[in-house]
């Protein structure tokens, strides 16, 4: 018997590599001038902020806190220079780094509310910023699961959008037949995979370019949604564009919790749905056989077929169901929040944020997830803030997301690994 | 860009342009007793805009109707489009060719001068200097704003009222302009403090919808007013067509605790389903103008004269009540009657830097 | 018995196996034998349920089996460790282990009951793995043992190694022997595929050589190695590499205390300090993933070095760009062909000046003439099989032809140091030959060369000198002509001194 | 003998000349009866089509040919018609080649809109606030400018995705909604509107600023301009050092960062001229003279409308080369240029072209969905002279 030599596991000594270091460093050096313009806007202000924690008409009125302007905009701009600073110096250990992240995270939003708050003669008001960052997330969550489980099997999915707007026109028009949301999400969730249908047919058995079948799908969506609502809609849109929206739901009990209540409990069934629906693909993806065949077909699909799975009815499944995820958020244009269906782009891009967000989430639903909350909420902070003459043009403010989504990308997401086959053409061969 | 106003649909005007919305051509099928042809071109928000391009479309519905005139129509989807859509017009042998909005006006101006037989109006601009063919429609919004500035002062229980626009254009601060001195006038009067919140009319600046789509964006007219909800209004004005909308649903959503002022149109009749949280609205009649300018037209009696909506020529107004007429005071009505003749007479003037010179 | 009879397999006009009969006996070892692209492959993956065949049947003793999908193979007693690795790097072992056979009810993942399977199966099999460790974390070697567990994992009668050795050291060949001679006495049958003939000498109990895709032969065990080299390739081979003794002149390459991380952070090449010298060869011999990559990539300038010195002819290159280290006469062979060596899109014409483009420009607008004949004399040159034109794409020659490209071009210009890494890796025995010579004859042009490679043959048929590198370090610098079982001590870590000692004790 | 020629293949090109002719036809013939079923009166028609065939023939007949008719019209049914195909293509080219520019990288540049933006607002306000200057300086100004702005606006992208491994398709996104955002901020400043205006709309540019045209027509510089960009890019591409660099990153970075390129060098370069493309893109929509007024139309907030996403689609027909697209930009620019006959003369909802493009593409990118749509055109199965290559992933 000959001697086990070879050990099990490569442990070496682990070092910082170059490519690592500069991305710490780049990272310190965005942390750091973040805190410094935080610091300079510490001194901008003269007065206290006033943060609401329940909005003017609410059951329950909470009390509105009244904060230290310039010292508390100061505190957190120190918190993020020493945060910046800790990533440039390399001193901190993994943990820690994370650990400081998160504090310059919060640093810099405590510290930009409260200038804000300092700056405007109104309050900031809490509840209203968080209700409206649901309110936005609610479609990028679908969305985002739509992009994931597509990609996680391995099919570039940038028809997000296409399968929103087509989903949105479903649901308004059957609404506008059937008054019925059931019906209505019903139809949303088929358009959805309808779409779907079209992308995984094309990537999956023509092997056309993912990129070109998304791009085309946005364009056919676009094309075939606005035609029809020419010719046939706007014709008579007292039977075919009528729509009540759907309304909140108030969770019987939970809604009457103070602060949270008004946020958590009293939302759109959609938007229960769409939160539900994340630890849901997640349970799907990392706790069932299907998932761990999804996932091996987007890694590695040779492999997958080497014992017996059928690479290609797997990612039609996961793009199928991705299909659904999308036609129930792009439900939430129409019948989920605004009611009938306009001919203006109501989609408005939410499908290439949503592949933003799958994106800086590492094609994993959760962080994914997180990302278009954090979307939603810098959405919601330039609405918010936009109404309190801020010294900023309100161009700027609006500007907010886009330019927060590019620090992240920039500066704290880097360079992301997607599954290794994603965009790959399987064919049957070895 | 697409100025200001706001939905409006007439349920028989509704009738009217059911099949107007499609983005088409409709030689008119109502019998035309005439060849005298009016033709339309919109500005980048299109004849369903449900907001003041279709309100000037309901104009030459109307005129069809009642003067049996041939119609034609053609959408713009991008300013590069305005010249070529105005050209393809020319094209038609239109008689009158009735252009929606000012960014239209280089064109329309240009159009009129190569064209001389034939007539040109043009809404939310004035008349091009030494062009005999084109007439401006213009409309001092401040004036019914100005009104409804008083009206909401009056009526807020919370001393919030606040306003939104779609984009800041003169078209749209006009109105934001006249509602700001409107509550001005009533503290002044009633040593009352109600506040505005939305515009800031010394630093000509507030809240606007923004984005590429501001006036058709309903879910950001509808966050727009919740933020100003949250802040405490209860009286809310959108400037912003059909994103106003998304005003009109945050109300409802407010069990009656905040209700709004529609603009453009009578919004109680062209959105009956939000009618319970409408107030009033402040009327801007650019129906009445491009059927009037039609009209003269037909009749030979077209000048190039601009027109100019005003209280005194009812080319705009502070429409009815409707379900508010039992929860505006008597007291409040009065007041109202003497502003507004106060305005006519100039006993109150209205400045804003958006105003028709 | 497993009987294929008749096996006929076409891909377009190419005809990969051309009725093709062999059978898999339990309790015996079958080898097959045949040079790159005989349709060895091929035929297992028809035998595996991957391909159907054109003509011909299985039959699984007399019953005729046809297989779709490997699951059909599976459920007849069929296991098959591939020739490429069919494990998902990102998953770890217990996941790949029971991939398409996930245990669990109503579609719930048991993962605690796969783990359970793969200690089972490690345990009886005595190959150490650990189930929760991810597969890309893990040595090649290591990595190979999943593969053959994952292929005993359903209990196989039959059992397909498809050039299982080809990445293991010697040490860790002789373990998977002597698993196989188990396997075989617990009554299964193994068809066994290598290029080794050492390997077919030691465990065959059958030999079949193919050729072209037909069947050229059988062989006894005892046939001579020669004898089946020249069975397989139909001419006389010759092994050798003929050449002089070095004439080494002044040091080219100095690499000083060079530390490399990888961009993970681990520390790939660890301190290492070697000189080559003009006009010889110094081998580097090792088990993939002991940090060869690392280093050929530092001194190319694709990784940046964390610390230590590289000078070439005196010149500091430790920071230099490829761009510049070209400059300096680095000509450089890397290893992956596909991912580093061309773009197979391009033409034969463009890839052979691909890193010389500024010899090839005028004007900054390239010189299309210089270009169309210099690929015209380089593929006359080297001998470049090609379907008709300089203007083919590249990645439609075969797989010999394209690493000649990659060598033409580097043998093109005036050298002052050659890496090769791993140069005639997948590339057939005529080809060897011939590229062996020409990178002799760079040498013998006063050339320091320096060669990576994980074979051992050809290590010792081209080496001046041999330097062992184990984690990221030289374990030791010894001439060619030190012993095999040495050298695969010391490529498991073991200094020189101690190996020879352990060899001498334990004589294999 | 003839037997002999039967078995020859068909050249690749014969193949692909085929497949993209009945490609297009398909689309028209899809577009053709998805506007039959989608118009109230003529799917009425439909309804009793046994009792009277006819009508529901002759109504669909009447339809589809009429929208042909228009759309002919539109687009080249005159001197003027085909001016104005041209001057829709001119912009279409430049945003094109500067999506496929960017393709060939190996870079998917969502971002043309946003660097057109970019590229307009500046190239107009050269335009409109320099006066005094001739023509021949001050029109290559203002596409100087508008295409600096352009490869900065892309180049920023290029440094992140260089710099820090930012994905470009999300920076690209990102900056499209941020130079929206800039336009609408600037469109309010003093300096950019037309005197005595406070809408956001600019000045007409100055005579000296205007793309000079063929008397009464659309035929302007801008075309050739565009023309002349395709050239440029292709002998960029195809016959220098940096363009075969680019062409290996984009297919193989590994080997082009093992062959000396560097990855980060090519890509922000790229990324530049790409923008730079998309920036001259933007100019030409705000220099074209119009053919009524004889000037460009004014800035304005939208006045890029969709052009950066249409140029991904021409970019995709024209599979990144540079004649594909410009051939995909005159074809969608003539789509374009027919969308007013089809409104004016057909009563046809002009969202209809957005259709046909789609198809369009969706056909000619799945040649083996035309075949098994159309089987007649697949070639008789004779054996391969020579062995097809399919991509087939290493393992
Ligand atoms: N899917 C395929 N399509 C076309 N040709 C193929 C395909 N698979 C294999 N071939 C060709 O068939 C021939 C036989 O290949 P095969 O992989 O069986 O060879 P092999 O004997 O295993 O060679 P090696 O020793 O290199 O592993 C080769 O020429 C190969 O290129
Ligand atoms: N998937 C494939 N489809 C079509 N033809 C192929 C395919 N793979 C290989 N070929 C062709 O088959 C022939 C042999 O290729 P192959 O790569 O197997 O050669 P090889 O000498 O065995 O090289 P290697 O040892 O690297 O596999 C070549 O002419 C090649 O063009
Ligand atoms: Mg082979
Ligand atoms: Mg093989």
């Amino acid at each position: 018997m000959s001697v086990d030599i070879v050990p099990t596991t490569v442990e070496r000594a682990r070092v910082e590599s170059p490519e690592s270091r500069t991305q710490r460093i780049s990272t310190g050096v965005l942390i750091t001038v973040i805190g410094v313009l935080l610091l300079w806007m510490a001194f901008t202000v003269d007065k206290s902020g006033q943060i609401a924690l329940s909005d003017a008409f609410a059951d329950v009125k909470l009390p509105t806190l009244d904060v230290p302007g310039t010292a508390t905009v100061l505190l957190s701009a120190l918190l993020v220079l020493g945060a910046g600073v800790g990533f440039i110096t390399g001193r901190l250990s993994a943990r820690l780094r994370f650990v400081a992240g998160v504090a310059a995270g919060a640093g810099v939003l405590v510290g930009f509310i409260v200038w804000a708050a300092a700056s405007s003669s109104l309050p900031f008001t809490l509840t209203s910023q968080l209700n409206l960052t649901l309110e936005y997330a609610t479609p990028l969550l679908f969305g985002v699961l739509s992009g994931v489980l597509a990609e996680r099997a391995g099919v570039v999915n940038i028809a997000i959008e296409g399968m929103f707007l087509t989903a949105a026109f479903a649901a308004s028009l059957t609404f506008s037949i059937t008054h019925s949301f059931v019906a209505a999400l019903f139809a949303a969730a088929l358009a959805g995979v309808m779409m779907a249908g079209v992308l995984a047919l094309f990537t999956l058995r023509y092997l056309v370019d993912h990129v070109i079948i998304g791009v085309v799908i946005n364009l056919l969506a676009s094309g075939l949604t606005g035609f029809i609502y020419q010719q046939l809609v706007a014709k008579n849109l007292a039977a075919y564009g009528t729509v009540q929206p759907m309304q909140a739901w108030r969770v019987p009990g939970l809604e009457s919790i103070p602060f949270l209540g008004p946020i958590l409990f009293t939302q759109k069934p959609l938007t229960y749905l769409g939160i539900l629906a994340v630890p849901l693909v997640w349970f799907l993806l990392f706790r069932t056989t299907w998932g761990l065949r999804v996932r091996s077909v987007g890694e590695h699909p040779h492999a997958a077929d080497t014992v017996g799975i059928n690479v290609v009815w797997t990612k039609a499944s996961a793009v199928l169901l991705g299909g659904l995820f999308a036609g129930l958020g792009g439900a939430y244009f129409t019948v989920g929040s605004v009611g009938a269906f306009q001919d203006n782009n109501p989609t408005a891009g939410n499908g290439f944020i949503a592949l933003a967000a799958v994106i800086m989430g590492r094609w994993n639903p959760v962080l994914a997830a997180l990302m278009a909350l954090f979307f939603g909420f810098a959405r919601a902070l330039a609405q918010t803030t936009k109404l309190m003459q801020l010294p900023i043009p309100s161009d700027f403010i609006e500007m907010l997301p886009y330019l927060a989504t590019i620090i992240a990308v920039a500066g704290l997401v880097g360079r992301v690994r997607a599954p290794a086959a994603d965009g790959m053409h399987f064919v049957k061969s070895h | 860009a697409q100025p200001p106003s706001t939905t409006t649909q007439s349920p028989a005007a509704s009738e009217a342009t059911s099949s107007s919305a499609s983005a088409s051509a409709t030689e008119s099928s109502a019998a035309p007793t005439t060849d005298f042809t009016a033709c339309m071109v919109s500005d980048a928000g299109g004849f369903d805009d449900k907001s003041f391009n279709e309100t000037a479309y309901a104009g030459m519905m109307r005129a069809k109707d009642e003067l049996g005139v041939q119609t034609k129509q053609i959408e713009s989807n991008a300013e590069a489009e305005y010249a070529g859509n105005v050209q393809s017009m020319i094209d038609a042998n239109c008689d009158i060719i009735v252009t929606v909005g000012f960014a239209l006006a280089n064109a329309t101006e240009a159009a009129a001068k190569q064209n001389p037989e034939v007539d040109f109006a043009i809404v939310d601009y004035s008349s091009f200097e030494g062009v005999d063919n084109a007439k401006g429609l213009i409309f001092n919004t401040a004036q019914p704003a100005f009104m409804a500035g008083y009206l909401a002062a009056g009526m807020s229980q919370t001393g919030t009222v606040g306003t939104f626009g779609g984009a800041k254009y003169p078209t749209v601060t006009i109105f934001m302009d006249g509602f700001a001195q409107g509550i001005s006038y009533y503290n002044e009067q009633k040593g009352g403090d109600v506040k505005l919140i939305g515009w800031d009319e010394a630093k000509q600046d507030g809240q606007f919808v923004g984005g590429n789509n501001p006036f058709g964006d309903i879910p950001g007219g509808k966050n727009t007013a919740s933020t100003l909800i949250a802040q405490g209004a209860d009286i809310i004005l959108p400037v912003a067509g059909p994103a106003g909308l998304g005003a009109l649903q945050a109300a409802q959503e407010s069990g009656g605790k905040v209700n709004a002022i529609w603009v453009d149109t009578d919004g109680y009749v062209s959105a009956p389903e939000y009618g319970s949280t409408i107030i009033t609205s402040v009327e801007k009649g650019m129906d009445v103008a491009v059927f009037e300018a039609i009209k003269a037209s037909l009749e030979g009696s077209f000048s190039s004269d601009p027109y100019v909506g005003t209280l005194d020529n009812d080319g705009v107004s502070l429409a009815p009540f409707h379900d508010f007429e039992d929860k505006v005071s008597d007291e409040l009505k009065a007041e109202l009657e003497q502003i507004k003749a106060d305005i006519i007479s100039g006993t109150i003037t209205i400045t804003s830097p958006s105003q028709p010179k | 018995m497993l009987r294929l009879r008749g096996i006929t397999k076409r891909f377009g006009s190419l005809t990969a196996n051309d009725s093709i009969s062999i059978e898999a006996v339990p309790g015996r070892i079958h080898c097959l034998l045949g040079e790159n692209g005989a349709g060895k492959s091929t035929l297992m993956n028809i035998l595996f349920g991957l391909l159907e065949p054109d003509e011909g049947e299985i039959l699984l003793g007399d019953k005729a089996l046809t297989l779709t999908n490997p699951k059909q193979a599976m459920a007849a007693g069929i296991g098959m460790v591939h020739q490429h690795f069919m494990l998902i790097p990102v998953f770890t072992v217990a996941e790949n282990m029971v991939l398409g056979h996930e245990p669990g009810r109503a579609g719930m993942l048991d993962l605690a009951s796969a783990r359970a399977l793969v200690r089972d199966l490690s345990a009886r099999y005595k190959l150490d793995v650990d189930p929760d460790a991810l597969v890309e974390d893990l040595p090649v070697g290591i990595q190979q043992r999943v593969e053959i567990l994952k292929a005993l994992a359903h209990d196989a009668t039959y059992l397909i190694f498809d050039e299982p050795t080809a990445v293991l050291t010697p040490q860790e060949i002789d373990e998977l022997m002597a698993v196989m001679r188990t396997l075989r006495d617990e009554g299964r049958a193994i068809i066994f595929i290598t290029h080794k003939l050492r390997e077919v000498r030691e465990v065959a109990d059958d030999i079949t050589v193919i050729r072209r895709g037909k069947v050229v032969g059988q062989a006894a065990p005892e046939t001579s190695e020669a004898e089946l080299a020249s069975m397989m390739v139909g001419r006389a081979v010759d092994l050798k590499v003929h050449k002089a003794p070095a004439q080494p002149g002044d040091d080219r390459l100095v690499v000083e205390d060079l530390v490399v991380a990888s961009p993970t952070g681990a520390i790939a090449v660890d301190h290492l300090s070697l000189t080559v010298r003009g006009g010889e060869i110094v081998c580097i011999a090792g088990v993939q993933g002991n940090g060869q990559t690392e280093l050929a990539e530092a001194l190319l300038g694709t990784m940046r070095p964390l610390s230590g010195r590289v000078t070439l002819d005196g010149v500091d290159i430790t920071h230099s760009k490829p761009v510049d280290t070209i400059k300096a006469g680095l000509g450089y062979v890397p290893e992956d062909r596909h991912r580093h060596g061309f773009v197979g899109e391009f033409s034969i014409a463009h890839n052979l000046v691909l890193n010389n483009l500024d010899e090839y420009s005028k004007f900054g607008a390239l010189d299309l003439k210089k270009i169309r004949d210099n690929a015209q004399a380089r593929i006359k040159e080297f001998d470049i099989r090609h379907g008709g034109s300089h203007d083919q794409e590249v990645r439609s020659l075969s797989g010999g032809n394209q690493q000649k490209v990659v060598l033409a071009r580097e043998l093109s210009r005036p050298l002052s140091l050659l890496i090769a890494s791993q140069p005639t890796r997948g590339v057939d025995v005529g080809a060897i030959e011939f590229l062996h010579g020409r990178i002799v004859e760079e040498r013998d042009r006063g050339t320091a060369v320096l060669i990576v490679s994980t074979e051992l043959e050809e290590v010792e048929s081209l080496a001046d000198r041999i330097a062992v590198m184990y984690r990221g370090r030289i374990v030791g610098i010894v001439p060619p002509d030190t012993p095999r079982d040495v050298l695969g001590l010391m490529m498991a870590g073991v200094a020189y001194d101690e190996a020879v000692a352990t060899t001498k004790g334990a004589p294999a | 003998m003839s037997q002999t020629t039967a078995a020859r293949p068909r050249p690749e090109w014969v193949t692909t000349l085929i497949t993209t002719v009945a490609s297009l036809i398909l689309a028209f013939l899809v577009s053709a009866v998805v506007m039959v079923v989608s118009d109230a009166e003529v799917a009425a028609t439909w309804t009793y089509f046994f009792a009277q065939p006819g009508d529901a023939l002759s109504a669909s007949w009447d339809k589809i040919s009429s929208t042909l008719y228009a759309m002919y019209v539109g687009s080249l049914g005159s001197w003027v018609a085909i001016t104005n195909t041209t001057a829709e293509a001119a912009p279409l080219i430049c945003a094109g080649l500067g999506v496929a520019v960017a393709f060939r990288a190996g870079l998917f540049n969502i971002g043309a809109q946003g660097q057109a933006m970019v590229g307009a607002l500046s190239g107009a306000f050269v335009g409109f606030t320099v006066t005094g200057l001739p023509l021949a300086i001050h029109l290559p100004l203002v596409i100087l400018v508008g295409l600096l702005a352009g490869a900065v606006w892309g180049a920023i992208v290029g440094v992140l995705k260089a710099r820090t491994g930012a994905h470009e398709v999300i920076v690209t996104i990102m900056m499209n909604y941020i130079a929206a955002n800039l336009l609408a901020f600037f469109m309010l400043q003093k300096a950019f509107q037309a005197p005595g205006r406070a809408d956001p709309i600019s000045p007409v540019l100055e005579w000296s600023a205007t793309m000079p045209r063929i008397a009464d027509t659309r035929l302007h510089l801008g075309f050739l301009l565009a023309l002349l960009a395709a050239v440029l890019v292709w002998w960029l591409l195809d016959r220098t050092k940096f363009g075969i660099h680019l062409k290996a990153v984009g297919l193989n970075p590994h080997a082009a960062a093992t062959a000396g390129a560097s990855v980060s060098t090519v890509t922000i370069l790229t990324m530049g001229l790409a923008g730079g493309l998309a920036g001259l893109a933007g100019v030409q929509v705000v220099t074209a003279p119009e053919l009524l007024t004889g000037f460009p139309p004014q800035m304005t907030g939208t006045i890029i409308g969709t052009l950066g996403f249409d140029a991904i689609t021409v970019a995709l027909l024209g599979r990144s080369r540079p004649l594909g697209v410009v051939l995909a930009g005159l074809l969608f620019g003539a789509l374009k240029a027919s969308r007013r006959t089809m409104v004016t003369m057909a009563d046809t909802p002009d969202k209809l072209t957005d259709l046909i493009q789609a198809l369009i593409v969706l056909f000619v990118a799945a040649p083996a969905f035309v075949a098994w749509l159309l089987p007649f055109l697949r070639e008789r199965k004779v054996k391969r002279a020579s062995v097809p290559i399919a991509k087939v992933a290493e393992a």
